[in-house]
């Protein structure tokens, strides 16, 4: 092997680089940090990854780097800032609910920003082999951290190692047949290689089948969802809203590059096996979630009826429907860590977070009960809020393309989903609260949360209003992925 | 069906096995003899004396002891698992030995065909040894859990604690050694350090003597040879795992144990001390003396410092051993790999 | 080259043999006379109380453990890794590649350390 | 005579495999895991990659199955069904495991190698361990370095739950 | 010879098995070992494409996948003694005991 041809490009890697060596830095700190500032580290962590952010759109390279392991494209720089803005905004708000929780602990963070490197792996994964180490470092993150919330926690996370490990045995076995078929594990030269091969191999069904399948648990679809509740329940809640909104992220981000770069050959196979995967996942989760009495389940259920949604614009394996993906992700970061802020402050930290807390929010804390309701008409989907702007883009990709069921089904689940999302409002404003009263904040809390909860708020509105810009920019994103 | 030349080194592979592995099996005989000999001479006494000339058929008349021993199975125990452990101890020590070399060739004049003197030259020889050695932690594992005993249980834990936590020192000093050879193979290795004694590994310095003394420190206790046999401290575990086994069953164990001590005997010479290499070119009015007489010293020496250690050294605390472990040895190595790497590189 | 492998088996296929044989030459001869005093297990000579099996035992060998499992991985890089230092036109670039890889799990063990997994205490 | 081999380990694998999900002991099981994963090891000299059956043998049998015991002794998991409410529905499980397995079954029987061989014929797989090191160090440098974080992660994340009790 | 159908079917048929025993068995330690089931069968799938194709690749893989699943297990079991513990430390009896 020649060391020239593996084009060793550190500038590919350096955000990556950048956030590796603030977990590992965050590590060492831990060491001399004593056991009641490790808030300090929370704080270092979140501050540093905000620094970052400047740096993941200045490096941008198109050449596949690290004998084509790596790629930095503006696709992944997108996924990238996705993933930094999301956990930032996690690390953030854990700073005060670890130290509610008494739970207050250096491995917290920087597990936390390993599960952030993890998801930047996959974002700019250009090989099998590559996504597979990525999102066993994510996966592995997770399954640490839904732990470290003492009582339940543990037992969510079992829940969740079990079927996690289980998925990514099945999207193993589903690589080793797309190795098989192709003879490589490179996307780039799959890509090249398949249109040669015959679409009829069986060895091909199985890889598009059990890839799918791997993928589908990994973003929580429909009937792969089985952990996402019990997980979302057991972890810490800003675990919860990163796990939500980045590790999903991170599943659509390798989703869409292995079946829209490496396998567009097959788009005929695999577009219907995920168009019913979509469709009954908008579904399954918009029906499921109106009974759940905890938010924290009801949001889990949400996630995975807009997981569905998000799957539309993967299904129609266009430029449109790839751009929309990637605006649906940015957009569905605001708005659900900002519900999950929001649910993580109104609880009583006792770890129920009961659809009833909420009750009579609007009288105690009218700016909370405004945040909140915000979130919720966006997650539902209504304008001028940037929800509807995300579903609206991937319903045109998909109309567009001609999935007209999907598109209808798509407005079916959403039209349900309004019911739930219309309940916490509905909670919040119209009745009253009885019980105990919310313990007062200290003026840092509100602070700190004030930030984030602005910060979300404001980019659920911006994004809404002013969509073109942001869209300009996935567009261009995707760019790459359907040149080839 | 295969042909003619394979059935022939098939048969050689058989003949091979069969006469390593008696060997084996009837070497703890002269071994126990000889070690509370070396004891009795070590603590000024005679040792075993009674049974023929200076005691030397004190080891026939253990073994029809052991033979004619009633074998106890408790009626608590896991039947199945307590009976098949002293094998999954057995199998393991004398499985290394398929990739261990005793020399080159020898060319026999009946069938005029060179004999290598090991049953195979792997190509992951080392890693071979290591991995399969690696599995004799569960006979201790299984025997101690089978017993259904508190003794046997705590003996296995600690027992099996110890040896995990000595193999990755093992394993560190022969990635060290492979460093240095660039191969994985026991024949490649011993290959590289012929010439002269300044090719051995131990002389490679600076880095050859720690990688030695890690190796040593580290497969001492693995075997659990004093100053590391705390999984057999009568004082505080009764006899450590196989507390509850006796007669035939528990002399496998034993056996297990000897043939682990003659291996790592073994590999202290392959790996540091030139295997068969005669340490210097002999002035040409002596015969050479041939290769494999120089491998046998080489190995009885180690052999009997193993014993002499034994008589010499007091028992080492069990923290103190765990920390010696991944506190000392593990950084040390970590630290000489680097160094090793950068003479090499 | 698959000869080799062969006597792997052939090896153990006669150890245990041997083994066995053994176990059942030691039967053949062997009296028997169990009793249930005998058949207890040992608890130096009194009797035994409660289940061994249900004991409750450190579970700081279990980290042992976990320490091990980590550091038999990182082993199991380092011997191809040894194997190929030789090869001059790699050899600088594979040993910072090792380099680095180890200085992370260095670091894991610092951890333990600092973290009292390694104080058996 | 390989193929011999190959149906000898296969069914020594088949079987333990199953007797490892049905026995009621886990130590048993793990006993026949560890049987299970030998025949995997001999597979991959088949497969002439002598080199991975020594770490299957190294990492699987010789350091994860003791895990496994360890798990087992410290936790005196040995009698004791720990139960979890996940698998409610066991049967369909099973039934949709079957189903499931004669689709794949099919669709594995008719596929067949389509895509351009490589260069790695069986005499350039003889020195197994130099082939797997060129490639592992020079082309693999990024997974490499990714797993060396999963490690670091595995054993951070490891010993903080098991030692989070402890400080309680 | 046998064939890349032979191993695959045997890679298949560990899997089955793996996976049934995830979704049937209540026993959570040996869902475990189920699980280590089923990467075993995968890394013999891709160790059997990676001899028929002619490629180091699946090889390759088959050591990052041996290393993930050793690290996987390591993280699972400290689950596992997570659960058990709490639930353990739950019982107030017990307890007293293990102070003893």
């Amino acid at each position: 092997m020649n060391l020239a041809s593996l084009n060793i490009n550190i500038y590919s890697l350096l955000p990556l680089l950048m956030v590796v060596g603030l977990a590992l830095f965050v590590l060492v700190l831990d060491f001399f940090i004593p056991r009641g500032g490790k808030r300090a580290l929370g704080y270092v962590s979140a501050l540093g990854l905000v620094c970052i952010l400047p740096f993941v759109p200045m490096f941008i390279e198109t050449v596949p780097s690290y004998a084509g392991f790596v790629i930095a494209d503006t696709y992944s720089a997108f996924f990238n800032v996705v993933f930094l803005v999301s956990s930032a905004f996690a690390i953030f708000i854990s700073i005060d609910y670890l130290r509610r929780l008494g739970s207050e602990s250096g491995e917290y963070y920087y597990i936390m920003l390993f599960a952030t490197a993890g998801m930047m792996i996959m974002a700019s994964a250009n090989d099998l082999i590559g996504l597979y180490v990525g999102l066993e470092l994510m996966s592995m993150s997770f399954y640490i951290l839904v732990a470290l919330r003492p009582g339940k926690g543990a037992e969510g996370a079992l829940k969740y190692f079990v079927l996690g490990a289980m998925s990514s045995g099945i999207l193993l076995y589903g690589i080793s047949f797309a190795y098989g078929f192709s003879g490589t594990t490179n996307v780039n030269e799959m890509a090249a290689i398949v249109y040669r091969l015959p679409d009829n191999n069986t060895y091909l069904y199985l890889a598009l089948a059990l890839i799918g399948a791997g993928f589908a648990f990994k973003i929580a679809a429909f009937p792969f969802h089985v952990w996402s509740p019990d997980a979302y329940e057991g972890a810490p809640t800003p675990v919860t809203a990163l796990l939500s909104v980045g590790s999903k992220a991170a599943a659509f981000a390798v989703f869409l590059r292995v079946f829209a770069v490496a396998l567009p050959a097959f788009h005929g196979q695999w577009s219907d096996m995920l168009w019913v995967i979509s469709a009954a996942t908008m579904i399954f989760g918009s029906v499921v979630a109106i009974p759940q009495k905890n938010i924290i389940r009801m949001l889990a259920y949400s996630s995975i009826a807009h997981a569905g949604v998000i799957l539309m614009g993967i299904v129609v394996n266009s430029s449109a429907g790839a751009s929309a993906v990637l605006y649906y992700s940015l957009v569905y970061a605001f708005m659900n860590v900002g519900a999950f802020t929001v649910a993580a402050l109104a609880s009583r930290g006792d770890g129920g977070e009961q659809l009833t807390d909420l009750r009579g929010l609007a009288s105690r804390r009218p700016w909370l009960a405004f945040f909140m309701a915000l979130f919720m008409v966006s997650l539902a989907g209504i304008p001028p809020t940037a929800g509807f702007m995300a579903k609206f883009f991937v319903l045109a990709s998909a109309v567009h393309a001609g999935y007209y069921w999907l598109a209808v089904i798509a407005v079916i689940s959403t039209a349900i989903a309004l019911f739930f999302y219309a309940r916490v409002i509905f909670y919040m404003y119209m009745r009253d609260y009885e019980g105990a009263e919310l313990p007062e904040r200290s003026l840092f809390t509100c602070v700190t949360y004030g930030v984030v909860l602005i910060l979300t708020a404001v980019g659920t509105l911006a994004l809404g209003v002013y969509p073109s810009a942001i869209l300009d920019i996935a567009v261009r994103a995707v760019g790459p992925l359907f040149t080839i | 069906m295969p042909d003619v030349t394979t059935l022939i080194e098939v048969l050689l592979i058989v003949i091979k096995v069969v006469v390593i592995a008696m060997i084996l099996f009837s070497l703890p005989m002269p071994l126990t003899w000889l070690e509370r000999k070396v004891a009795g001479h070590i603590q000024v006494r005679l040792g075993p004396w009674r049974v023929g000339p200076h005691g030397i058929l004190q080891a026939v008349a253990d073994a029809i002891k052991l033979m004619l021993k009633e074998d106890i199975t408790p009626d608590k125990a896991d039947k199945f698992l307590f009976r098949l452990a002293p094998l999954l101890a057995l199998v393991p020590a004398f499985a290394v030995f398929v990739t261990i070399p005793f020399g080159e060739s020898i060319s026999i004049p009946f069938i005029e065909r060179d004999v290598t003197l090991y049953i195979a030259d792997m190509n992951v020889g080392i890693l071979y040894i290591l991995a399969i050695a690696g599995l004799g932690i569960y006979g201790v594992i299984l025997g101690g859990w089978a017993s259904n005993s508190k003794y046997s249980l705590l003996g296995a834990l600690r027992s099996s604690a110890q040896m995990i936590s000595y193999e990755i020192a093992i394993s560190f000093a022969a990635i060290g050694v492979v460093m240095i050879a660039n191969s994985l193979s026991l024949v490649d290795i011993v290959g590289a350090q012929s010439g002269s004694i300044l090719n051995w590994n131990i002389l490679y310095l600076p880095v050859g003597p720690v990688w030695f003394a890690i190796f040593l420190i580290a497969s001492l206790a693995e075997i659990n040879r004093i100053p590391f046999d705390l999984p057999e401290d009568e004082g505080t575990l009764g006899a450590g795992f196989h507390t509850e086994y006796s007669g035939m069953r528990f002399s496998l164990f034993m056996l297990a144990e000897y043939v682990a001590m003659v291996t790592v005997s073994i590999l202290c010479v392959l790996l540091f001390f030139g295997g068969w290499n005669a340490p210097f070119d002999m002035p040409l009015p002596i015969p050479p003396i041939p290769a494999i007489f120089w491998f046998i010293g080489k190995v009885s020496a180690f052999i009997y410092f193993f014993m002499w250690l034994r008589f010499t050294l007091p028992r080492y605390r069990y923290d103190q051993l765990m920390t010696l472990g991944w506190k000392v040895l593990i950084p040390i190595s970590l630290v000489n790999i680097l160094v090793t790497g950068y003479m090499r590189i | 080259m698959l000869i080799s492998y062969l006597a792997v088996l052939i090896i153990i296929g006669f150890v245990s043999l041997l083994g066995i044989g053994a176990l059942v030459a030691s039967y053949v001869m062997q009296p028997r006379n169990p009793y249930r005093e005998k058949l207890a297990p040992w608890e130096c000579g009194m009797e035994p109380i409660g289940e061994a099996n249900r004991g409750k035992f450190r579970i700081h060998f279990f980290i042992i453990a976990i320490l091990f499992i980590v550091f038999d991985v990182e082993t199991l890089f380092l011997f191809p890794w040894a194997a190929i230092l030789n090869d001059k036109s790699l050899s600088l670039f594979v040993f910072v590649e090792m380099i680095i890889f180890v200085a992370v799990l260095a670091l894991g063990l610092v951890y333990a350390w600092v973290k009292g997994a390694l104080d058996w205490i | 005579m390989e193929q011999l081999f190959f149906y000898i380990f296969s069914i020594v694998a088949i079987v333990s495999a199953i007797l490892v999900v049905s026995v009621r002991n886990p130590v048993h099981s793990a006993l026949y895991l560890i049987i299970c994963f030998l025949q995997v090891a001999a597979m991959f000299v088949l497969l002439r990659s002598p080199f991975l059956a020594a770490v299957q043998v190294f990492i699987y049998v010789g350091a994860v199955m003791v895990l496994f015991l360890f798990a087992v002794m410290v936790l005196d998991l040995g009698k004791e069904r720990l139960k979890d409410s996940m698998h409610s529905q066991s049967i369909l499980g099973g039934a949709l495991a079957i189903v499931l397995f004669f689709i794949a079954f099919y669709l594995v029987y008719n596929g067949d190698i389509v895509a351009p061989l490589g260069a790695y014929t069986e005499t350039a797989l003889m020195k197994n361990t130099e082939v797997i090191g060129a490639a592992l160090y020079t082309k693999y440098i990024y997974p490499f370095e990714v797993v060396s974080l999963i490690l670091l992660v595995a054993l951070v994340g490891a010993i903080t739950l098991v030692m989070r009790h402890k400080d309680n | 010879m046998p064939t890349i159908t032979h191993y695959l079917a045997l890679s298949l048929i560990l899997f089955t098995i793996g996976l049934a025993g995830v979704l049937i068995r209540r026993n959570i330690i040996i869902v475990l070992m189920s699980l280590e089931l089923i990467f075993n069968s995968v890394n013999i799938s891709l160790a059997a494409f990676s001899y028929f194709l002619q490629s180091i690749n699946g090889v390759v893989f088959v050591i990052f996948s041996i290393t993930v699943a050793a690290a996987e297990v390591a993280i699972g079991l400290a689950l596992l003694v997570t659960v058990y513990r709490t639930r353990r430390a739950v019982n107030v009896d017990e307890l007293n005991e293990m102070k003893g």
